[in-house]
């Protein structure tokens, strides 16, 4: 079912700072590139009814949300001028306090990532099938609802 | 005709299944929804969207796939 | 001169990648947290009359910006719910690719980091006394202008 | 009076200096650019900011400092 241009958003378990720091790297030989605007989504340790949120696990319909991944992809190349784009979600058990979700956006001037990073953002936790599950310390847990 | 249908997120558990082989006589999403129900009377107040060929599908259009995903809302980022 | 409370922005030559893991890395003990906005200023190899920059020399009134750059700090955490946020500027040489600019916002909810991190980068840029020269291949200079 | 002045940017290159003393008769930062300009005629048509105190000064301000900062449009980020 891989179809070819199609990338794969998933990492198991949680984003590392070191990995974003590969991908900054990675853009240092861009040299048309004057500004980057990143987003880190980071599991909270919410409290809910008394009990706190100790990580998330996540699942999705991982083939479905990479072509729909890739299908906003394109999309927001057409809709605002940037040089690069990528998204990285998590996939499996992220810890309260680590990262589970990347965007990176990179452009000549900084009012272009600024626009086009929310709404990269949006659309993705809008149309992306993943599902995040919240477990608490004492092992019970439930549905994340995106707000 | 026998579908798979394939649950995601808080369905696999309402449902007690990932995956599945149905007997539907559907030929729109509409359709295939009320039998999935009178299968599994347990999702009858849940929300959840249709996708065949990793497309969401309206109530209209009509059942084409062999497999099937029930996907509840959407919780990534 | 120096007064409490006042952070020095100012980092010798280029802000590393290693440099941004660290902070992100920093923020996992705030649980929350569950959104951050990270802004890169990147110097561009812009070519002006046919030469290519392949650096810029930052210089700065110091101690006036580490002390716009507080005041800027206290006004956007007065204007937005925000939990954290750090504000880095080279000084000296940063080849072009390089990060020169580095600023850091993170709240409860991505839609305050969205409205915050424009609001504070456009601030610094505006009113931090920091100069940048672009030095061509070949030596010459010119003064850069921000736009 | 004598003051330090300091310049920035490109200020230094087109006074020389990186700073200077100055005897100075002004007691509003608008005579001082008046003052300054005659000693350096070369900053007539430039752009620039006075600040005192880590502070930008406008025109009637007084001048009570005894360093001053003479500085070019700004270009950080």
């Amino acid at each position: 079912m891989k179809k070819k241009g199609i990338k794969n958003i998933f990492t198991q378990g949680a984003i590392t700072p070191a990995f974003i720091a590969q991908s900054i790297s990675n853009h240092q030989s861009k040299t048309q590139i004057g500004a980057h605007d990143l987003f880190l989504g980071q599991v909270r340790a919410d409290e809910i009814d008394g009990k706190k949120v100790q990580a998330i696990e996540y699942t999705a319909q991982e083939d479905m949300a990479n072509q729909i991944g890739h299908e906003i992809r394109e999309a927001t190349f057409g809709k605002f001028e940037l040089s690069c784009m990528h998204i990285h979600h998590s996939i499996g058990t992220v810890k309260a306090g680590e990262i589970c979700f990347f965007v990176f956006v990179s452009g000549a001037h900084r009012e272009v990532v600024f626009e086009a990073l929310p709404y990269l953002v949006n659309e993705i936790k809008t149309k992306l099938p993943v599902f995040g599950k919240e477990v608490f310390e004492d092992s019970s847990y439930q549905w994340k609802v995106n707000q | 005709m026998k579908i798979k249908v394939h649950y995601y997120g808080q369905l696999t558990e309402i449902t007690q299944k990932s995956e599945e082989i149905v007997d539907i006589n559907a030929s729109t999403v509409e359709d295939f929804k009320k039998e999935l129900i009178q299968l599994h009377p347990e999702l009858k107040n849940r929300t959840f969207q249709v996708a065949q060929n990793n497309t969401i599908q309206g109530e209209k259009d009509p059942l084409t796939a062999l497999t099937i995903d029930l996907l509840p809302p959407f919780s990534g980022g």
